[in-house]
């Protein structure tokens, strides 16, 4: 944490699809950043730097596209920083963005993260086929599958407990007019009944391939102050790396995620997430993960996280809702992803979710993940200056 | 702001093509020197922040194999940016005002020689009106020079009066890659590569990496014997598209060394990230340098362009030569996109 | 000079063909395993700190930063430690699905590799599954990991979950 | 070259569906008619090619504006050995071109024969392909005015 004090005066995202055909790039990272604006009632002129982050370059063919951006994200004259750490980015862009504020460098910081995969195919995009590089496993799910059926393996958990997730992130998603995916009639049987694709991850324990972009706006306590709603303010924030594969790696509970989470925590002065967190933003890709990083964020013992998820109290209405939002299972434009989990703690701690509003949330979790699960991003914001 | 400095720099020599190693290959030698040049252990570094660029490559998560070079057990806390390592070295920066850390590494590494660096560089343009197109680097830096001759601030003659005295600093200066001498009039008698631009005026096509060590306050001066510490820094973008600029001037380095208190000051040496011959007159205009300060030293990039290294090299170089007592007060400069569409600007000073 | 007006709907996609050549280099540590491959071998380098072996030898140990490059030869079996049935096509695919994708700790590695198992039903993969390379005809032997076609199970019983444990 | 190691051709090869947006879209629209478009900012200002947003103020720009088909070369670059991926396979310029009625210059290949031909402020004129789709490529080059076209 640093000396001075950061604030989220504003928040806006896109309305995420599959393919969003009527903007341009330009248009869809400026439709969420000109929400975010709009919304800490500011203009263009008023923004000192700009941080924007997305994943890989070849999802839409631009090579480090913060250049043909500058434009659309009025950052012309300004400082602009393009970060990429995998799938975790989103998250570790509004971090370093914050740091912006809290390292007292500028007072009013403009971050945006952004994927638009319409323009390519994400399949091809992550798994070119590159000489010398043996390519066995089909995208994401070909590597993350293993690590599922190991986490049942030693949790011993029922193998339902993945279709829970799916039907709840979706029943979720219902409430949330930016969702991708809004299933109608979700249940278990329609996920226990879509196709297996990489056995034991089924279709609809997937996430989809998104449109999308998230935005916000952080500021200094002193211009906070003049904020027209209530910010939400950063209670603690870190990021935690480790290698992609190592000799006794453990894949399905990284250190560098339980690493990160004690960090945040303790900058937060919680010693109990799952007593002291109204609600958490989970990046969940897969339904299992949600139970995995119940366990790696210390909310359960190891080998206990599918007993939480399974007493129903990660869903909206219990006791520690789990993605009010949706999620990434319901939204995922990959390079965004990990904002729109930061920006959905803020929302809820800024009591200002609508129908997705955990009542009365004081502090939230926003959680990023990427690489091999290698990669976490971690924040956590609260309704109170700390 | 926090007093912070630049206590180590490493770089690999810049060689046209280095087949043998992979990223993580070209890491790992100049992380492991800049931490024991900077008297550090990997496991006290408080933050880790990489630039690289995956079209050099023309893979996606080319950074991912790469961060083993750091050997990242236990976790640590890391960030990566997809832009020359000088960006990364600002994030570094930003972070050590937070307060809580002490000490960052920045390292950047670029294998331009797997593909064709032209091409790759295409995929930078604004994707709908000037990407297809296939406007490459160095035909839209011959505009850029062209502008300057007709602004009658340059001529060939001088581009290649420029070319070779870097030629003779690289002579120095190990890492470099163009160092064999050559008069101006030799150089004058290269074919145009695009006209008005001769090879000298263009930066060679360059494989590297680099590393550099920043650390705060006592932590510096305990660490290091003369420590070059970061009076002020800052970088600014510009319009992309070039028929919005002036191209004869780069505002964006003028206001960024405003705010990093680069003008009006005297400077023993600049280091200044100008891949094109003309560009370091752009650049010097805009920093406001008088005939006193010994502009790249190093060589510079027409000496070596290891792309995503060749900003932060700057930086480093300048550090080093402060560090080495080559000097008391410097300014370092780092460039991204086309024809100097963002520029960051460093001003580096040693304690008497 | 202008054409009139076309009766076209208006533009609102541009197809945007990008085609970049790139030789890609294997590096020096890559390459030595490769061409072991060639000769049957599968051969990967110690880290001279933690002792573990890699595949390949790394230009640098995940975990201590030097580099992992003691030529040591491991053998062509192992355990499977956790494998995927896959059963979406995907254009890379070797075979149709469903196929079962596999990481391997062969004997003598500490870290698995990803092959295919052949020869079981994809309900009969598991954990621990004890598995050997199947290599193909000499005249096809390259410097490849497609030297070893896939792999088959040995009908030894399989490890214990102990022995995979820390491999997940 | 160290023969130890092993290298292998690999191609990145895609066709990117790019959307295009109102702004694009109606410029990418204009070219299959041969014609040129910018639009207008706030301060009144004709950028060609369009933006969709104001660089100078962040702000969306405003209408279209027809431009002129000829204009003025601002700087220019002589390319002798043309690449594959560009607009002409003879030597050709580059040239920021300030269209008639436009404010800000716009980059494109001019297709001058000889290197003698072109100047700075020298003026050209559009040429088009017979078979136009929507896009820059539509405009084949420019052609110093009055003369040297096919």
């Amino acid at each position: 944490m640093g000396a001075n004090r950061c604030a989220i005066v504003g928040i806006g995202q896109t309305h995420h699809k599959a393919k969003r055909q009527d903007v341009s790039i330009a248009g869809l990272v400026r439709e969420a950043a000109a929400r975010a604006l709009a919304d800490a009632e500011l203009t263009w002129k008023d923004i000192d730097a700009v941080v924007i982050g997305k994943a890989p370059d070849m999802f839409e063919g631009v090579m480090m596209p913060e250049l043909y951006l500058a434009d659309a994200l009025g950052a012309v004259g300004k400082p602009m920083l393009r970060v990429h750490t995998a799938g975790s980015v989103g998250g570790s862009t509004a971090i370093a963005a914050a740091h912006l504020v809290m390292g007292g460098v500028h007072q009013r910081v403009l971050t945006v993260a952004f994927e638009k995969q319409s323009e390519s195919d994400a399949m091809w995009a992550l798994s070119p086929k590159i000489p010398f590089q043996p390519q066995l496993t089909a995208g994401a799910g070909g590597y993350f599958a293993p690590l599922v059926r190991a986490y049942i393996r030693r949790s011993g958990a029922p193998d339902d407990v993945g279709l829970q997730v799916a039907v709840k992130d979706r029943l979720h998603a219902l409430k949330n007019p930016y969702a991708h995916l809004r299933i109608k009639g979700i249940d278990r049987a329609m996920v226990a009944d879509s196709p297996m694709l990489w056995d034991p991850i089924r279709y609809l324990e997937t996430c989809p391939s998104s449109d999308g972009a998230c935005a916000m706006v952080m500021t200094s306590e002193a211009i906070a102050a003049a904020a027209p709603r209530p910010p939400a303010w950063v209670h603690g924030l870190s990021t935690r790396s480790e290698p992609v594969v190592f000799a006794g790696r453990d894949q399905v509970n990284p250190q560098a995620g339980r690493d990160c989470a004690r960090d945040v925590y303790t900058q937060a002065g919680i010693s109990d997430p799952r007593r002291d967190l109204a609600c958490a933003e989970l990046y969940v890709p897969f339904s299992w993960f949600e139970p995995m990083w119940l366990e790696n964020l210390g909310f359960a013992a190891p080998g206990e996280g599918w007993k939480l998820t399974a007493s129903g109290a990660t869903a909206l209405g219990g006791a520690l809702p789990i993605n009010p939002s949706g999620g990434v299972l319901s939204s995922n434009p990959i390079g965004a992803s990990g904002m729109l989990r930061f920006a959905e703690a803020a929302m809820q701690v800024r009591d200002q979710a609508g129908e997705h509003q955990v009542d009365g949330a004081r502090r939230a979790l926003g959680h990023a993940y990427g690489g091999g699960s290698q990669f976490f991003a971690m924040w956590i914001v609260g309704r109170d200056r700390p | 702001m926090r007093d912070v400095a630049i206590i180590a720099f490493a770089q690999l020599p810049s060689v046209r093509r280095d087949v043998t190693r992979e990223e993580v290959e070209l890491v790992q030698p100049v992380v492991a020197a800049a931490l024991a040049q900077a008297h550090l252990r990997r496991e006290d570094v408080g933050f880790t922040v990489s630039g690289s660029c995956d079209y050099l490559l023309g893979r996606p998560f080319s950074f991912v194999m790469a961060l083993d070079a750091v050997a990242p057990w236990p976790p640590i806390h890391e960030s990566h940016v997809e832009m020359d390592g000088a960006w990364a070295l600002w994030e570094a920066w930003v972070r050590l005002q937070a307060g809580d850390i002490d000490t960052a590494l920045i390292y950047a590494y670029g294998k331009s020689s797997l593909g064709d660096l032209p091409e790759v560089l295409v995929q930078q343009l604004d994707p709908y009106v000037v990407a297809p197109l296939g406007a490459d680097a160095v035909g839209l830096a011959a505009l850029q020079a062209r502008a300057l001759i007709d602004a009658g601030r340059v001529t060939e003659r001088g581009l290649a009066e420029l070319a070779a005295a870097r030629r003779r600093q690289a002579a120095d200066n190990p890492c470099a890659q163009r160092r064999a001498p050559r008069s101006a009039d030799e150089l004058l008698a290269e074919p145009y590569q695009v006209a008005p631009l001769r090879a000298h005026a263009c930066p060679p096509i360059s494989d590297g990496a680099c590393a550099v060590v920043l650390a705060a306050g006592d932590t510096a001066r305990r660490l290091v014997s003369s420590p070059a510490w970061i009076r002020g820094i800052d970088h600014r973008i510009e319009p992309h598209q070039l028929g919005m600029r002036d191209l004869t001037a780069s505002p964006s380095t003028r206001l960024a060394a405003e705010r990093a208190g680069a003008l009006g000051g005297r400077f023993d040496l600049a280091e200044l990230h100008a891949p094109f011959a003309h560009q370091e007159v752009i650049l010097r205009d805009a920093l406001g340098l008088d005939d006193g300060v010994a502009i790249n030293p190093s060589g510079g990039a027409l000496s070596a362009n290891p792309m995503m290294v060749a900003g932060l090299a700057r930086l480093g170089e300048a550090a080093t030569r402060l560090m080495t007592g080559q000097g008391r007060r410097a300014v370092a400069h780092a460039t991204s996109g086309p024809c100097l569409q963002h520029n960051l600007v460093c001003v580096l000073e040693r304690d008497v | 000079m202008s054409a009139p007006p076309d009766e076209r709907p208006p533009v609102t996609v541009l197809q945007a063909p990008v085609r970049l050549d790139y030789t890609v280099t294997a590096g020096h540590h890559l390459s030595t395993y490769l061409r072991a491959l060639a000769d049957r071998k599968i051969v990967g380098g110690r880290c001279p700190e933690c002792h573990k072996v890699y595949l390949p030898a790394r230009g640098a140990c995940p975990t201590c930063g030097v580099p992992a490059d003691a030529p040591v030869e491991v053998a062509d079996q192992g355990t499977v430690t956790t494998f995927c049935v896959i059963r979406i096509p995907f254009d890379a695919a070797p075979f149709p699905p469903p196929y079962v994708a596999v990481a391997i700790l062969l004997d003598g590695a500490d870290m698995p590799i990803f092959h295919l198992v052949r020869g079981i039903e994809p309900d009969a993969a598991r954990m621990g599954m004890r598995v050997r390379a199947v290599w193909v005809p000499d005249d096809q032997l390259g410097p490849t990991l497609a030297s070893i076609r896939w792999f088959e199970a040995t009908g030894e019983p399989d490890a214990p979950f102990e022995a995979i444990a820390s491999h997940l | 070259m160290d023969t130890d190691v092993l290298s292998a051709p690999y191609v990145l090869e895609y066709t990117y569906q790019r959307s295009t947006g109102p702004v694009i879209g109606r410029f990418l629209t204009a070219l299959r008619d041969a014609r040129l478009e910018g639009v207008r900012t706030s301060a009144g200002k004709v950028l060609v090619p369009p933006l969709e947003y104001d660089p100078e103020t962040g702000e969306a720009t405003g209408d279209p504006v027809e431009v002129g088909q000829s204009g003025t070369v601002t700087t220019w670059s002589w390319v002798h050995a043309p690449r594959r991926f560009h607009p002409l396979d003879r030597p050709f310029a580059w040239a920021l071109v300030k269209l008639d009625g436009a404010d800000t210059a716009m980059l494109h290949a001019v297709d001058a024969g000889t290197p003698t031909v072109m100047a700075t402020g020298m003026r050209v004129t559009a040429r088009w392909r017979a078979e136009r789709t929507g896009s820059i490529r539509d405009l084949e080059c420019f052609v110093p005015a009055g003369g040297a076209s096919r």
